[in-house]
């Protein structure tokens, strides 16, 4: 068993004054993909933003073996921290080059893996990326991630509003991505899921609800439906009891 | 084009290029009076982009749009909306600081009148009023009336935009990605908003999804998109056996 | 237009900023709010109303505030200065509060108003009453034929292009041209055509019933208008105009009708400020002019209406009392380092303006607004959330 | 030995009846000026005028016969509203008297305030000629621009030259070039003008100009900021061995603008303080240095105005009509000599100067080259 | 035709003068998108900083006058960090407060000025060469001319290079848009915020101490009243258009030139007037990019 890239414990953020995750806490295992799941609106995105400290955050998370949650954005990042964020947010405004450009980290980027994965950024680096379609803004904002030699990916939603065939493609390249970086994937597509995952996490109102193996997870439709809700049955609005849910509760440990 | 058989909305030669990059190339298309039709095509192949010149957000570079057998090319949005085109935006483009009732009653007034009378107070006893709370009952967010539009939950957003869409009583619609980033439990049930709009008001509509089932389950016919190409315009079986269709768009599954 | 529809709302950041600057919800007041809650404001309202018109009347003395009792002349000419001030800032909080235009020019309908009625009174020799309606048909023809070119830019062109207007005014104004404007110098008002009453110091009570009389007025119409099919519209224009063209309005016409209003209300600021002031001056038309309108604007509390009239009030009274303040003897005696920037004014009222802007965002409106919210949701009320909703 | 008013009029005895009634309400005076603004500089020369006027005219006792004089000052920052209310407010308040107003269009207003409630005005710094025989109640404490113009036409003989007026094009520069014509042009001199536009930044073209114009005599009438640039200009395209310049000296804060073209240039001067000789002046000046200042080019505004408000109420007792009539052809020792304030229009007829600049260890100073009598420089009457 | 060659050299240094005012503006508006009010201040105070260091160390020295343009430049700088970090950091993404901050601190700052300096103008010498002319073509060119038109072209160059050489323009313009996603991949965006105002300030210390010694005087207004015509040629040229920002200077300079001495002083009102037509015939302004 390798050491954990990535451990959270009773993390907690707030967007606006309002607490979105609550007491969260799990691992994410230095090789292959753990999947981070739950319905709509449970936190996922802030779970992920928070550890980048993008949103106000409390509790510990350290990168191999290091505590990030003091540091600014900025400082993770250059730990090796590559994102893909939920909306894409290209820069609209900046020529693709330019995106590219602005995301290079390393003194020698990765320049040719962006090519082969992505001909068509090749052929359209002149253009504003604000006038792409969302498909090729996000195979930009999966490059950006790409570029860096990195110690970890968040991939968020990578495959919202892509065409099936696309989806299939971006499936594939975390899939070799996986190989070489360790990848925390949101996602609402549970067919990449299964192609794709290791572990699963689940949440639910902020909070972890479920964590085991992925493939155990899918495989049992009962569960799958009773914490991601996938057919909408009724029983699935109650959130499961939390495992992991910390002892000592959120106001204590302010 | 023959206009004897008045086809509710019809383009001829549809072009449209900016500075050198040809976004799209003589797409012509006829889609008959309460006819459903889906537009499905790779990421970035022009499906927006019809949509944006078809509802007079760009001005095409060559070819007519022909709206209820009237030449509109040069007619600017809001007479076109007027005339009874309507569209949502792939993302919701709403008044996010007023409430939902009067997003959809605004629209509403315009359509009744007056809207820009400076004699008339929008009272919650007129016409437009009454017209807005049914529209909003239509769509089933009767009780978020007075929620502030860009407080809405992602899909209520979505469902918000086919309210204005409603309340501006439009003889055609286009509908782009109503169903993006809606969760999956809530996809059944706009389909239904969908279907019911179809066949009570006698609308016709376009409508731009990469969510298969929910096109296939609709639409009439299907047509496809690609390189700003129209490939193929025919009924759903015979597109989805269509092999360029299926390298272009469907890929193999995941 | 397209890339603003597809991608405008694409950052959380972005979303949140497009929140903070124009109307908070909050801002609009005990409209939305339950019955009881209208009732006091409208009992409020009416009473303040009352009290500003029998202030003439009265003896009241707010030493650091008014240079007198409220009953001397001097006092009411403060107090009236300010209510047309406030009236002024009013106008433009229809252009930038409700409809979101950002104009450096407002300065040039306030200038017609004083300059055309000083001229037609002298030059042309005519009557009171026929003088202030030609000069409202030219404040309206100034406003729709500058508001016509100038709307069809947005943003900051839109800015800069009412400010080469006004500035071109001020040019036209400042270069005398037939001795028309009087060049720096400016106009003095002919009092032979004006009734005994607008006369003299002795008879300021009515000037400042006037002015009074004026800002109820441009209220009125401004409260009218934000109420009105039109006020709903020009909000939403505000918020995405893309938006209403969707839904079959034309942006243009909604802005210039808002543009046109707040141009002849200025203009007819304009007027009763001549007749306060007994003249015209070239500052009337400057872009400082403008700006401090907007500061006004802001420092009330954007979106609002008694904001603006608030930050009018305050403004002038800072402005005309900080002087007071700057040469106090306290203030001489202190070390250079404090002494100097007190005894500006100018430098007081920028950095408190600027405080306002860093950390008041929307205003005294917002500020009194949050903490009315507050003390609503502590007693369990609801927040009045539905906008725009069951007016009146 | 330094009583105020050196020609006693026989009306003693409705002073002394006045005073008789007056020991208990002191007389209210307000002062509208420049304390802050761009005008500060004269507002503050005009104020210690003032204030050694006041304590000179009284005897240092603030008092006329035991009657109070209690001045009170407001500050217009140069703003024309803010001086309406402030004027306002000190009408509304029962004052008689009002003085002050640095910037022409402030004198305006405060006239046309003076006129409306009927009390005394008696106008500043402000130059503009529009103030002569506005109204009634109105005077000036100093001089105005055909005044000015009238001592540059003593250079010469006008009669038959070519006189060129270079000014900004605005109120300032125009009445200058009006007063040109009416008092030069009267003498037959032939005036033509450069008029450069106020805004303008760049003034070689103009100068150019004025080169090519080849005049007998160039009157500059110029004032603000820009004036360094536009001298400077001059100086580089000769226009000084062109033809002589004159122009109106300002204060001492403008010595430096001329630059090199300073000791070119002949200077008309209103005043400054080497210039007059004479008690009152020497009077002034100490009493300004006493209080650890300069005496400057509108010192005598403020001076006069307090030496015409002590007349005034000594003579009139307060009521505004009676000090009119006590002001109106009056002539008496101001710090720059005889000065008699016209009847019919209030035109004050007082001397004026010619002066040169020379530098020494980086300072100017200024010093006299004649002095023109107050007759030879009469503003036209105006009735 | 020496007067046509005089008028479009001085046209051309006092398009240099505006160019060197609203390069700093240009600069922080087209990457931040904040019209800067406050902009007329960093020139005064640059002026004044030139200024003092002048008349400390002898004022007609070569010395003193290349130490007053690198003190100006460095006062200027130091201002607008200190202005971007207390006051337009805490607002990004929020343009119209950023504006109204700025709005704030110009009038606040005018006025301290007018504490500290006084309100009369003070007037300026500087080493004799500049105060003298060179002939062309018959025209007696004032030399200083030449100077501000040397030191504008430098200062294009200069900023042109920052921009092409570094990534800071590229930081700024992404994180205009976006700044949470700037930091989001690694990159520190503050330091750059504050790095571009600074260099914008520079350039406006620069240009106030050359305006000094062009109009012979500082005061507390002497930014102020040249703001104006940087805003229009900022706005002429193109948002974010450096190149934009010194073509439309120097056109703005010459038909002010021109129409003053040409067609009775109406530069003015033909700037004016320029500005309205570029603007509602091509919004984004001459160079600028289409919005
Ligand atoms: N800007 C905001 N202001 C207030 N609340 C917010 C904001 N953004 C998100 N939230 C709230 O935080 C909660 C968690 O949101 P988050 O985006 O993390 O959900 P998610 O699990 O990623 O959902 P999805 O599957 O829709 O992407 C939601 O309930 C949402 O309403
Ligand atoms: N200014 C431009 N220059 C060059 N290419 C452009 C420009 N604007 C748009 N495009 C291209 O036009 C194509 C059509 O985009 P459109 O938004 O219509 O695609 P779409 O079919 O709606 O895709 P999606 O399913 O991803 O929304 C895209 O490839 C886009 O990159
Ligand atoms: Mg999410
Ligand atoms: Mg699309």
């Amino acid at each position: 068993m390798h050491a954990p890239i990535l451990t959270v414990s009773t993390l907690s953020a707030r967007i606006a004054g309002q607490q979105v995750v609550e007491d969260i806490s799990f691992q994410v295992p230095s090789l292959g993909v753990t999947a981070l799941l739950g319905r709509n609106g449970v936190g996922k995105t802030s779970t992920i933003k928070a550890i980048l400290g993008l949103i106000e955050r409390s509790g510990e998370v350290t990168l191999a073996g290091e505590r990030i949650d003091g540091e600014p954005t900025h400082k993770i990042v250059t730990r090796g921290v590559g994102y893909v964020p939920e909306d894409r947010e290209v820069f609209a405004s900046l020529t693709v080059a330019e995106n590219l450009r602005l995301a290079e980290r390393d003194d020698n980027p990765r320049r040719e893996l962006v090519e082969k994965l992505f001909p068509d950024l090749v052929a359209r680096s002149a253009q504003l990326a604000g006038t792409l379609s969302g498909g090729q803004q996000q195979m930009v904002s999966l490059a950006r991630a790409l570029l860096n030699d990195n110690e970890l990916l968040l991939v968020d939603e990578p495959t919202k509003g892509l065409a099936p065939k696309i989806v299939a493609e971006v499936a594939e390249t975390l899939e070799e991505a996986a190989r070489t970086v360790p990848i925390l994937l949101v996602e609402q597509n549970l067919q990449v899921v299964r192609r794709l995952a290791a572990g699963a996490v689940v949440l639910a109102g902020g909070r972890v609800v479920h964590t085991g193996s992925a493939q155990a997870l899918l495989a049992d439709e009962e569960l799958t439906k009773r914490l991601l809700g996938v057919h909408g049955g009724d029983d699935s609005n109650q959130p499961a009891p939390a495992p992991h849910a910390s002892a000592l509760n959120p106001e204590v440990r302010q | 084009m023959s206009v004897t058989s008045s086809p509710a909305l019809a383009v001829e030669g549809l072009s449209l290029q900016i500075g050198g990059a040809r976004i799209l190339t003589d797409v012509t298309l006829q889609v008959g009076k309460a006819e459903m039709l889906g537009v499905i095509g790779p990421n970035g192949a022009g499906k927006t982009t019809l949509f944006n010149l078809v509802s007079g957000v760009l001005r095409p570079t060559g070819g007519t749009v022909w709206f209820e057998g009237r030449d509109v090319t040069g007619e600017p949005i809001h007479k076109r909306a007027r005339g009874g085109l309507g569209r949502t935006f792939q993302t919701s483009s709403l008044f996010p600081r007023l409430s939902a009732l009067e997003n959809v009653r605004l629209a509403a007034q315009i359509r009744f009148g007056g809207a820009l009378s400076v004699l008339r107070y929008p009272t919650s006893s007129d016409e437009a009023t009454r017209d807005a709370r049914e529209r909003l009952a239509e769509v089933g967010l009767s009780h978020k009336a007075g929620d502030a539009a860009g407080d809405l939950s992602h899909g209520d957003k979505r469902k918000l935009e086919i309210a204005v869409l409603l309340a501006t009583e439009p003889s055609v619609i286009l509908l782009d990605e109503p169903m993006a980033g809606v969760a999956s439990g809530d996809v059944p049930g706009l389909s239904q908003v969908i279907r019911r709009v179809h066949r009570e008001h006698g609308c016709t509509v376009l409508m731009v999804e990469h969510h298969m089932e929910v096109v296939l389950g609709l639409v009439d016919r299907v047509a496809v998109m690609h390189h700003g190409q129209l490939l193929a315009c025919d009924t759903p079986d015979v597109v989805m056996a269509d092999r360029t269709v299926q390298s272009a768009y469907l890929g193999e599954a995941v | 237009m397209v890339r603003d529809a597809e991608h405008g709302a694409q950052s959380p950041v972005r979303r949140e900023s497009e929140q903070s600057p124009a109307a908070s919800p909050g801002g609009d007041g005990g409209r939305a709010a339950p019955s009881a809650r209208t009732l006091t404001t409208w009992v409020a309202g009416a009473a303040l109303v009352v009290l500003l018109a029998v202030l003439p009347l009265l003896n009241l003395s707010l030493p650091g505030i008014l240079p007198g009792p409220t009953y001397t002349p001097g006092a009411l000419q403060v107090l009236a200065f300010a209510l047309l001030t406030a009236a002024l800032a009013l106008s433009y909080h229809l252009l930038f509060g409700v409809s979101g235009l950002l104009s450096f020019g407002h300065a040039l309908y306030f200038a017609a108003g004083a300059y055309g009625l000083a001229i037609l009174l002298d030059r042309a020799q005519m009557g009171l009453l026929p003088a202030i309606g030609v000069t409202l048909v030219i404040g309206l023809v100034l406003a729709a034929l500058t508001g016509a070119v100038s709307l069809r830019v947005t943003g900051i062109s839109f800015a800069m292009v009412t400010l080469a207007f006004a500035q071109a005014g001020s040019v036209i104004v400042r270069r005398n041209p037939d001795r028309l404007t009087g060049g720096e110098e400016g106009l003095a008002l002919n009092t032979d055509r004006l009734p005994e009453l607008l006369v003299g110091v002795v008879n300021t009570k009515y000037l400042y019933w006037v002015a009074l009389v004026v800002l109820l007025l441009v209220y009125a119409v401004v409260a009218w208008i934000e109420h009105s099919r039109a006020g709903h519209l020009m909000a939403a224009t505000r918020e995405n105009e893309l938006r209403v063209r969707v839904i079959g309005q034309r942006p243009y016409v909604i802005k210039l009708i808002a543009f046109v209003v707040a141009g002849v209300l200025a203009t007819v600021v304009g007027m009763a400020n001549l007749l306060l002031q007994s003249g015209a001056v070239p500052r009337a038309i400057s872009t400082d002019f403008t700006l401090t309108l907007l500061v006004m604007v802001v420092l009330g509390g954007v979106g609002s209406r008694w904001g603006a009239i608030v930050g009018g009030v305050l403004y002038t009274l800072l402005d005309q009392r900080l002087n007071a303040l700057a040469s106090s003897a306290w203030i001489e005696e202190l070390p250079s380092v404090l002494r100097i920037p007190l005894s500006e004014p100018l430098f007081l009222l920028g950095t408190l303006f600027i405080l306002v802007v860093l950390f008041l965002p929307g205003g005294i409106a917002g500020a009194v607004g949050r903490v009315d919210a507050r003390n609503r949701r502590r007693t369990g009320k609801a927040d009045p959330r539905t906008l725009l909703e069951e007016v009146v | 030995g330094c009583a105020p008013s050196t020609n006693t009029s026989p009306g003693d005895a409705p002073s002394g009846a006045a005073s008789e009634t007056a020991t208990k309400d002191p007389v209210d005076v307000g002062i509208v000026y420049s304390k802050t603004g761009p005008l500060a500089a004269y507002g503050k020369a005009y104020l210690e005028g003032f204030e050694a006027g006041l304590d000179y005219a009284t005897d240092g006792t603030g008092t006329i016969d035991g009657r109070e004089i209690k001045v009170s000052y407001a500050d217009d920052t140069g703003d024309a509203d803010k001086a309406v209310s402030l004027a306002k407010d000190f009408i509304g308040q029962g004052y008689p008297i009002i003085a002050g107003s640095t910037a022409s269009g402030i004198a305006l207003k405060l006239a046309e305030q003076a006129e409306q409630n009927k009390i005394l005005f008696i106008s500043g710094p402000a130059a503009t000629d529009a103030i002569q025989g506005v109204n009634k109640y109105t005077f000036r404490s100093g001089r105005q621009s055909l005044q000015d113009v009238a001592t540059a036409g003593t250079f010469i003989d006008p009669a038959g030259k070519k006189v060129l007026v270079f000014a900004q094009d605005n109120a300032f520069g125009q009445g200058n070039l009006a007063a040109v014509d009416a008092v030069l042009g009267a003498k037959g001199a032939e005036v033509t003008s450069i008029l450069v536009p106020e805004d303008a930044t760049e003034f070689t073209p103009f100068a150019r100009q004025a080169v090519d114009a080849a005049p007998d005599l160039i009157f500059a009438a110029w004032a603000g900021a820009t004036s360094g640039a536009m001298w400077q200009a001059l100086d580089q395209q000769g226009v000084f061995d062109a033809a002589p310049v004159v122009t109106g000296l300002g204060d001492r804060s403008t010595y430096g603008a001329y630059g090199p073209a300073g000791s070119k240039i002949s200077f008309l001067s209103y005043y400054f303080p080497e210039a007059a000789d004479n008690d009152v002046n020497t009077a002034m000046v100490e009493a300004i240095e006493a209080a650890g200042s300069q005496a400057d080019l509108f010192s005598p505004d403020g001076f006069v105005a307090a030496q015409m408000i002590v007349r005034a109420i000594e003579k009139g007792g307060g009521e505004v009509e009676a000090m009119i009539t006590a002001l109106e052809g009056w002539t008496f020792q101001g710090p720059k000599g005889e000065t008699t304030v016209r009847a019919s229009d209030h035109a004050m007829l007082q001397p004026m100067y010619q002066a040169r600049l020379s530098e020494s260890g980086g300072t100017w100073t200024p010093s006299l080259i004649a002095e023109v009598a107050p007759e030879d420089v009469a503003p036209p009457e105006k009735a | 035709m020496s007067t046509v060659v005089l008028l479009a050299i001085t046209g051309l240094g006092l398009g240099a003068l505006y160019f060197l005012v609203a390069s700093g503006l240009s600069l922080i508006y087209g990457l931040m998108g904040v019209l800067n009010f406050a902009h007329g201040s960093f020139l005064t105070l640059g002026a004044f900083a030139g200024w003092e260091i002048a008349r400390r160390t002898g004022a007609d020295s070569w010395v003193t006058f290349l130490l007053s343009l690198v003190l100006g430049a460095a006062v200027g700088a130091v201002m607008a960090a200190l202005t971007e970090f207390l006051l337009v950091r805490r607002l990004y993404e929020r343009h119209i407060e950023q504006v109204l901050v700025t709005v704030g601190l110009g009038l606040a700052t005018v006025a301290l000025f007018e504490g500290i300096w006084g309100t009369d103008p003070v007037f300026i010498t500087g080493p004799a060469w500049l105060e003298q002319t060179t002939s062309i073509a018959g025209a007696r060119i004032p030399n200083d001319r030449f100077m501000v038109i040397f030191v504008a072209v430098l200062v294009l160059l200069a900023i042109v290079a920052f921009l092409k050489f570094t990534r800071f323009g590229l930081i700024i313009r992404a994180g205009v848009e976006n700044r949470s996603m700037v930091t989001a991949l690694g990159i520190d965006v503050r330091k750059a915020f504050t790095l571009v105002f600074a260099v914008g300030g520079a350039a406006a210390g620069l240009g106030g101490v050359l305006a000094s010694h062009f109009f012979g005087y500082v005061s507390p207004l002497l930014g102020g009243s040249l703001l104006i015509f940087a805003f229009i040629v900022t706005v002429i040229g193109g948002l974010g258009s450096l190149t934009g920002a010194a073509i439309a200077s120097v056109a703005v300079a010459l038909l002010q030139q021109f129409a003053n001495f040409y067609a009775g002083g109406t530069g003015d009102l033909a700037v004016v007037l320029a500005l309205a037509v570029v603007l509602l015939t091509r919004p984004s302004g001459l160079l600028g990019k289409k919005a």
